[in-house]
């Protein structure tokens, strides 16, 4: 293939598109870590229910014109559901006894993401579902981008700017900000430390379902479309160190165009394998990833 | 005689931070030395410097007339250097039992069963003269405070050729019969050969036990002597004051 | 201790009561399952067991395995109220099994089918890596397995006396799309598959065979998962084909459909699905209801082909029930049930050795014509290969009947 | 409000208590100090106290209000505040943001919040000429400073102050003693101080409370305990008697 | 005379060897699919039990070991079908490349901790299994690689006897390394690396021992399994995998020698009840692991361990919260 500007040029609007729609994906991911220091394998079936609330939302609730009050409502949704999944589940794992076991959580998480996978396969049948696609294409530069794609774009630049100023400018976000770098010290200030962790998780699986809800009409709803954003969160927080908010964001479009430009140059069989080969390699540069807290023998 | 540890113009910076600075220190073979100092001196430093935790910025470290800065930890102890720490650190889910034989199976060999004998020998003595053999089955993490201090001390002396053995506030936190133990063990192996340094803030336990003590202030060696000497120094006592200079 | 005693207490009585709280309702339970006809049921007699090996959970295949059980219930409805029962008039009862799409599963699910559940024969096979685990164990076991979906070459090439099977495979289904794409004029295709057993074994047959015809092929193999495969349609836009082949399985091949159309490949550059997905037309456009419209379908089946009476049965009793045209999977998954069944009717019994000589010497009534699978060379052994059609969707919403009928291809062994 | 802590026993594990049936009270307004070789289990009472470690028995009154069973932050609520022995602050965070998060309970009240800043940037001059750069940058005294600053931020009824003058240097020690005194007399709290520096911290208090092997050995109001006895006491912990 | 290294006692050996008899002698009353089910169990238990090496006594909770299984296998595999050796050196490929390749993983998570660990562990099984996928040219990807078998017929008793060999000689090597001071050593680097450094333990060296040596084991176990189910994909590295082996051990119970060989069988014999439910069988038992781990976290061997105790089968032996001795 000849390698021309215009096709070079289409590659980097597409990898920093999807470089994008990733960061939502991680965000979660690296959040919930960095408060509650646990991995939640189950955060691509919290995407999977986002995409499903919002199918149902729009397809027997709002109709076509209002899905992004679809978007908010499996955004509230998902959001109780973490409410809950961590009151029931996750915490109990963690408070009692005196030793911090990791394993449990994980666990528990992966015995979550069989459940509500193998339970939606089974509820949803053969189906492949749509909430619709919902406005006309758009043009990027030279490249044509169907609308929705363009909306989830924007949407989740949109979320993670909201995300931001949530975590820099409200009492709240200092709260969480405050717990992932001294939870002692947000007791002494008279913050509920459990209510925080109770929030953080909510509020990460919120964002995959956010995720889930915009990526509905352009990667579809299906009971395992959220494996997609199980993997690649998990490279991004990997790529951009566990913990880090800006780590996830450039991590998330570091991935988006190796994977773009990858199959430009290279290959596009093995455009899955680049972002691991990315990965291995930060991770024997720098184990601790790009912006990764650093962790001591003593 | 050659001294036993020295340390040349030994330094360690943390970022613009001088943890210790140009330290100097010799100790002799079969003494056992103090060395004393106010909060933040740079003695546990110091410490983590000799037995191979940090890497020093510059300087050397000497062990029986040899270099062995930069060494790891384990080798450093392979050749007989020990040390302890400040707070226990124990391997909690062992038997008190398993947390002494792994001292003295650390420089892995093969043969190592022929050994064992000895070995439940040697830890059960040690055990019994800290009056920790009762507990020998349990885990280590079920021990109290002062019984985990105890067990830590001891289990250096599993070592084969243990022959020097820096101690960081091994009466921290130990009540007065648990602190006697602790002196009589070292009184013990001071007279079997081995040679100690005392990191401590209790001056009546570093008078008694040490003839010569060293005073660090602010990374740096201030003074060396007797306790009575160092006592009767007022740069010593400035340091203990804060240096209100 | 007292405590924690208690607690392990609970926790057996709970899993004592999920355990049997599951396993009273069982199969029947399930939205996909159809209660098997009541009034059907010759009183009495022992029921025939059949077993269906399908991916119903993951790493497998769901969707594609709860299509073929569909077919496979429907077939045991229809051997029990139509056909009368299989041997001595005994009713045909499926016991179902998930393989996972896991080979070390799938061997496990047909040993436990064959040793503990007693069936006669097995269908379903979807992974062609579950099926060749199954081959293994099936040659010792001796009870006959009809492959309804393992696309391998291999599956039928080892020769083994129990293994049947009724489905268009790769080289088979790369010649006609070759000719296809050649009949059209065009002489550079492109081909997008993922690196299922299916997409890859069709990649690698149409490389061949569009090697052997003269045209240029582009071929681009991306991991299942995958769901931005713009940068990959990119590429092959600026490649320039004249024709696409959609080759994905499960939902890859809805996201080409959309993402090529997003960047104004489809359908300006004609694109051509290598399984017949769109078939089920009310799921295809409902999720392409913009830029469905052109799409080429390789099928089995056509509207105006002759179906055979228990092919009708199926296509009325299917859109009775589900309110959409059977698909490949579900016609073939029904076929070969019925061929089980019939099978043991023939041999009078349920014994292995003699279901097998039926299937492997007698002719069958199957959905789509008369069925034959005797020891044919390598991968024609005991295959026999439905015909393929090539139809059009021409205008949005289209009904499977209606498509547009473009092409039709019958292989002959040579 | 009286703090008031009885028979109380604790432990971090099953089996070994550190505290063991120990009783003190607090009087409003007062400063007491605990004293006693390290490993007395001092810390671990004040740990206690603020509910990061629940009593195995025993009652802890703040007032009338029992405590033993509270979570840290309901604790904050009630007017107790708690200075722990490491710095206790947020690294990534400025240092006004720092000072902030310990104005968290009354964080709608913005006139209070912004006079309780001044107030505490008046105190600390060096805090308000660092107020925009992260905390990680500072240094060892300006970072107990911090972990002090922040904690008072809620004009406390009580303040559990752990070793507030650990890893400084004299001269510092001291200005966080000024800064100690300083605050409880502003705010008219009640001050429970554990230290390790007898000599300086004793100044300060009005009761004295000597505790060993987590028991109270001796207790009694700061003009029984001269230079002499408490020479004798300190004597007594070292050697160990 | 004392045996210091052991906590199991006679009776333990002799409860253990009375199981390995009765499995010798059970196959006059098992089915093919019984004796099918205790083979998977077998491997199963061979595949947490050097799992929970990693894990459960070194602290390294690496979640690529499937992977080595694979690799095993497929190294083996390749061989065969490319170069038609001999299935003694297909047995040594696979040893060998299991071994080097443990030794690499090894190598690129020494200096990691925990979720550290888990998480980049996780990253070379995924870049591995996507790299088999991909290179279907080689290794037929999905389409299954073929293998050929051990025996004549696949009749499990062959099979049976062969995994029942290799799963004793295999623990008896585990048992035997942990028995030795290297057991001590990954405990203790568990505990606290830097006191075992402060010994003279050279941690570096244990863990990238330990590393290798399961990797090999789970290497020599696929390369049978492989040998059984004959024929190989991707599927086995998928992380449906792994997660089956953490849930067992977990279950079993971490850092326990017999969790796994307890928590193994149950979990395949879990998984094999719930068949029944067709469809429905994996949602039930996600249910159920989760329903356990809400209500027993510990470990079923703990469980065992307290029955045991109860019936005097073995010493007490001190538990967590046991009380000190005065």
């Amino acid at each position: 293939m000849t390698i021309t500007p215009e096709l070079l040029l289409n590659f980097t609007i597409a990898g920093l598109m999807i470089g994008v729609l990733y960061a939502l994906m991680a965000l979660g991911i690296t959040f919930i870590y960095s408060i509650m220091k646990m991995i939640n394998w189950a955060m691509g079936e919290f995407y999977m229910l986002g995409s499903y609330v919002q199918w149902a939302l729009v397809v027997f609730l709002l109709g076509a014109d209002y899905w992004f009050v679809g978007i908010i409502g499996s955004m509230i949704l998902v959001f109780v559901v973490g409410l809950i999944v961590q009151r029931v589940l996750i915490s109990p794992m963690f408070t009692s006894g005196m030793e911090r076991r990791d394993e449990y959580g994980t666990v528990v998480t992966i015995a979550l993401s069989l459940f509500l996978r193998n339970l939606m396969t089974v509820l949803s049948g053969p189906d492949t579902r749509t909430p619709g696609r919902f406005l006309p294409p758009v043009t990027l530069g030279t490249l044509p981008v169907s609308g929705d794609r363009f909306a989830a774009f924007v949407g989740a630049l949109l979320l993670i700017f909201l995300f931001y100023l949530l975590l820099n400018y409200t009492w709240v976000g200092m709260a969480f900000k405050a717990s992932s770098q001294n939870r002692v010290g947000v007791q002494t200030a008279g913050i509920n430390i459990l209510r925080i962790d109770q929030a953080a998780f909510a509020i990460g699986v919120m964002l995959a379902a956010a995720a889930g809800a915009l990526l509905a009409p352009v990667f579809l709803v299906y009971p395992s479309n959220g494996a997609i954003a199980t993997v690649k969160g998990f490279e991004i927080i990997i790529i951009g160190g566990m913990g880090s908010i800006p780590g996830a964001v450039l991590g998330a479009i570091a991935l988006g165009l190796t994977e773009s430009l990858g199959s430009v140059f290279i290959s596009s069989g093995l455009r899955d394998v680049f972002g691991f080969v990315l990965l291995i390699i930060i991770l024997l540069i720098k184990p601790t990833g790009l912006f990764g807290e650093r962790e001591r023998l003593s | 005689m050659e001294p036993i540890i020295e340390t040349r113009n030994l330094t360690r910076r943390f970022g613009g931070l001088v943890a210790v600075n140009e330290m100097n220190l010799a100790i002799e073979r079969g003494e056992v030395r103090g060395l004393i100092g106010p909060n933040g001196s740079g003695k546990t430093t110091l410490i983590n410097l000799i037995s191979g935790v940090y890497e020093p910025t510059s300087g050397d470290v000497l062990f029986n007339g040899k270099s062995i800065a930069g060494w790891s930890p384990n080798r450093i102890a392979n050749y007989g250097l020990l040390r302890s720490f400040q707070v226990p650190r124990l391997f909690g889910s062992m038997s008190v039992m398993e947390n002494m034989l792994i001292a003295r199976f650390a420089d892995f060999r093969l043969d190592y069963r022929k050994d064992y004998d000895g070995a439940t020998e040697k830890a059960q003595q040690l055990l019994e003269m800290a009056e920790l053999d009762p507990l020998r089955d349990k885990p280590a993490k079920i021990l109290s405070g002062g019984q985990k201090a105890l067990l830590q001390i001891v289990r250096g002396f599993m070592v084969d050729n243990i022959s020097v053995y820096l101690l960081d506030e091994p009466f921290a936190g130990v009540n007065v019969v648990v602190k006697e133990t602790i002196m009589k063990v070292i009184e013990q192996m001071r007279q079997a050969g081995v040679t100690f340094l005392l990191v401590s803030h209790e001056m009546a336990s570093v008078r008694r036990m040490c003839s010569r003590v060293t005073v660090m202030a602010q990374g740096a060696r201030i003074a060396e002597g007797s306790m009575e000497e160092v006592a009767a120094n007022p740069q010593v006592i400035d340091a203990y004051l804060g240096g209100k200079k | 201790m007292r405590a924690n005693t208690f607690r392990v207490i609970a926790m057996f009585v709970l899993l004592g009561l999920v355990a049997t709280a599951c396993s009273a309702p069982a199969a029947p339970t399930t939205p996909a399952q159809a209660p098997t006809a009541p009034a059907a049921k010759p009183a009495a007699k022992p029921p025939v067991y059949m077993g269906a090996l399908l991916p119903l959970s993951e790493p497998g295949a769901p969707q594609a395995g709860q299509l073929i059980l569909r077919g496979i219930q429907m077939g045991a409805e229809y051997v029990n109220t139509v056909l009368g029962g299989s041997v001595d008039g005994r009713p045909v009862e499926i016991v179902t099994e998930d393989d996972k799409g896991t080979p070390e599963v799938g061997a496990s699910g047909y040993r436990r089918l064959v040793q503990e559940k007693k069936v006669a024969g097995v269908t379903g096979c979807y992974h062609s890596s579950v099926c060749l685990a199954v081959n293994e164990v099936a040659k010792e076991l001796g009870v006959p397995v009809i492959v309804t979906q393992g696309s391998n070459a291999a599956i039928t090439a080892s020769r083994i006396p129990q293994v049947f099977r009724t489905h268009l495979i790769d080289p088979i289904r790369a010649i006609a799309l070759i000719d296809f794409a050649k009949s059209q004029g065009h002489k550079k295709v492109a081909i997008m598959a993922d690196n299922t057993d299916f997409g890859v074994g069709l990649t690698t047959a149409v490389k061949n065979e569009g090697a052997a015809q003269g045209l240029q092929v582009k071929a681009t193999v991306y991991d299942r998962a995958a769901v931005d495969l713009t940068p990959e349609l990119l590429e092959i836009k600026s490649w320039g084909p004249e024709i696409i082949f959609n080759g994905g399985t499960g939902n890859t091949e809805h996201r080409i459909v959309d993402q090529a159309f997003d960047i104004g490949l489809f359908p300006k550059i004609p694109m051509l699905a290598t399984s017949d997905w769109p078939y089920r037309s009310e799921e295809y456009w409902k999720l392409h209801p913009k830029n469905g419209v052109g799409i080429y379908i390789l099928t089995a089946y056509h509207q105006d082909m002759a179906l055979t009476k228990s092919g009708k049965w199926l296509y009325d009793a299917y859109m009775k029930k589900y309110g959409e045209a059977p698909t490949y999977s579900t016609l073939n998954g029904f076929g070969d049930l019925v061929l089980l069944a019939e099978a043991a009717k023939r041999a009078g019994s349920t014994d292995g050795k003699a279901m097998v000589k039926e299937l492997e010497t007698g002719s069958f009534e199957f959905w789509a014509g008369t069925v034959t699978m005797p020891q044919g060379e390598g991968a024609m052994w005991h295959q026999w290969t439905p015909p393929v059609v090539i139809t059009q969707y021409a205008a949005a919403n289209q009904l499977p009947k209606d498509a547009k009928l473009v092409y039709t291809f019958n292989y002959k062994a040579k | 409000m009286n703090l008031q802590v009885d028979n109380v026993i604790a432990g971090y594990q099953e089996g070994i208590d550190i505290l063991n049936n120990i009783s003190l009270m607090v009087k409003p307004e007062s400063v007491a100090i605990i004293i006693g070789p390290n490993g007395a289990g001092k810390s671990t009472l004040l740990k206690t106290i603020y509910g990061f470690l629940r009593p195995r028995s025993g009652a802890i009154r703040f007032g009338d209000r029992g405590i033993a069973t509270m979570p840290p932050h309901e604790i904050k609520h009630l007017g107790i505040s708690y200075i722990p022995q490491e710095f206790n602050i947020f690294p990534q965070l400025t240092v006004e943001q720092n000072l902030r998060m310990g104005a968290w309970i009354f964080r709608n009240d913005k006139a209070r919040l912004a006079r309780q800043l001044d107030h505490t940037y008046e105190i600390f001059p060096a805090l308000k000429r660092f107020s925009k750069t992260r905390a990680n940058t500072l240094s060892g005294g300006q970072l107990r400073m911090l972990s002090i600053a922040k904690e008072v931020m809620t004009s406390p009824k009580l303040m559990l102050v752990d070793e507030p003058t650990a890893g400084l240097s004299p001269k510092v020690a001291t200005e966080a003693y000024e800064f100690l005194i300083q605050t409880q007399r502003a705010l008219k709290s009640a001050m429970l101080l554990v230290d390790h520096n007898m000599e300086e911290a004793i100044e300060l208090a009005d009761y004295v409370y000597v505790v060993d092997m987590g028991r109270v050995r001796v207790h009694g109001p700061r003009s029984e305990f001269d230079a002499a006895r408490l020479r004798q006491i300190i004597q007594d912990c070292l050697l160990g008697v | 005379m004392q045996k210091r290294w052991a906590h199991l006692k006679n009776a333990n050996y002799l409860l253990a060897g009375l199981i390995v008899i009765g499995l010798a002698i059970a196959p006059a009353w098992l089915g093919d699919y019984a004796k099918h089910i205790v083979i998977l169990s077998l491997y199963y238990v061979i595949m947490a039990a050097s799992w929970n090496l990693l894990a459960g006594y070194t602290g390294q909770f690496s979640l690529a070991h499937q992977s080595f299984a694979a690799l095993g296998g497929y190294a083996s595999g390749l061989l065969i079908l490319y170069f038609k050796v001999p299935l003694v050196v297909g047995f040594l490929a696979a040893i060998v490349t299991t071994m080097l390749t443990g030794y690499f993983l090894g190598r690129l998570v020494l200096k990691m901790r925990g979720i550290y660990l888990a998480v980049a562990t996780w990253a070379f099984s995924e870049s591995f299994r996507l790299t088999i996928a991909a290179a279907y040219t080689y290794t037929r990807g999905d389409q299954g690689l073929p293998v050929p078998p051990l025996f004549q017929s696949l009749n499990p008793i062959w099979y049976y006897y062969l995994f029942l060999a290799l799963t004793v000689v295999l623990l008896l090597v585990m048992y035997l390394v942990l028995k030795s001071p290297i057991g001590s050593f990954l405990r203790a680097i568990k505990d606290d690396e830097l006191a075992a450094m402060a010994l003279g333990v050279d941690t570096v060296k244990w863990k990238l021992f330990i590393m290798t040596f399961a990797s090999t084991i789970a290497g020599i176990a696929g390369f049978f399994y492989a040998h059984y189910i004959v024929i190989l994909s991707p599927v086995m590295l998928s992380f449906n995998e792994i997660g089956k082996i953490v849930i067992m051990v977990v279950f079993g119970g971490l850092g326990t020698f017999v969790g796994p060989l307890i928590g193994a069988p149950v979990i395949v014999i879990l998984s094999e009840l719930m068949r029944d439910l067709a469809e429905w069988n994996m949602v039930f038992y996600s249910l159920c692991v989760i329903v356990i781990m809400r209500t027993y976290r510990e470990g079923i061997a703990s469980l065992a361990r307290r029955v045991l105790e109860r019936f005097g089968m073995r010493r007490k032996i001190a538990l967590a919260n046991d009380k000190p001795t005065p």
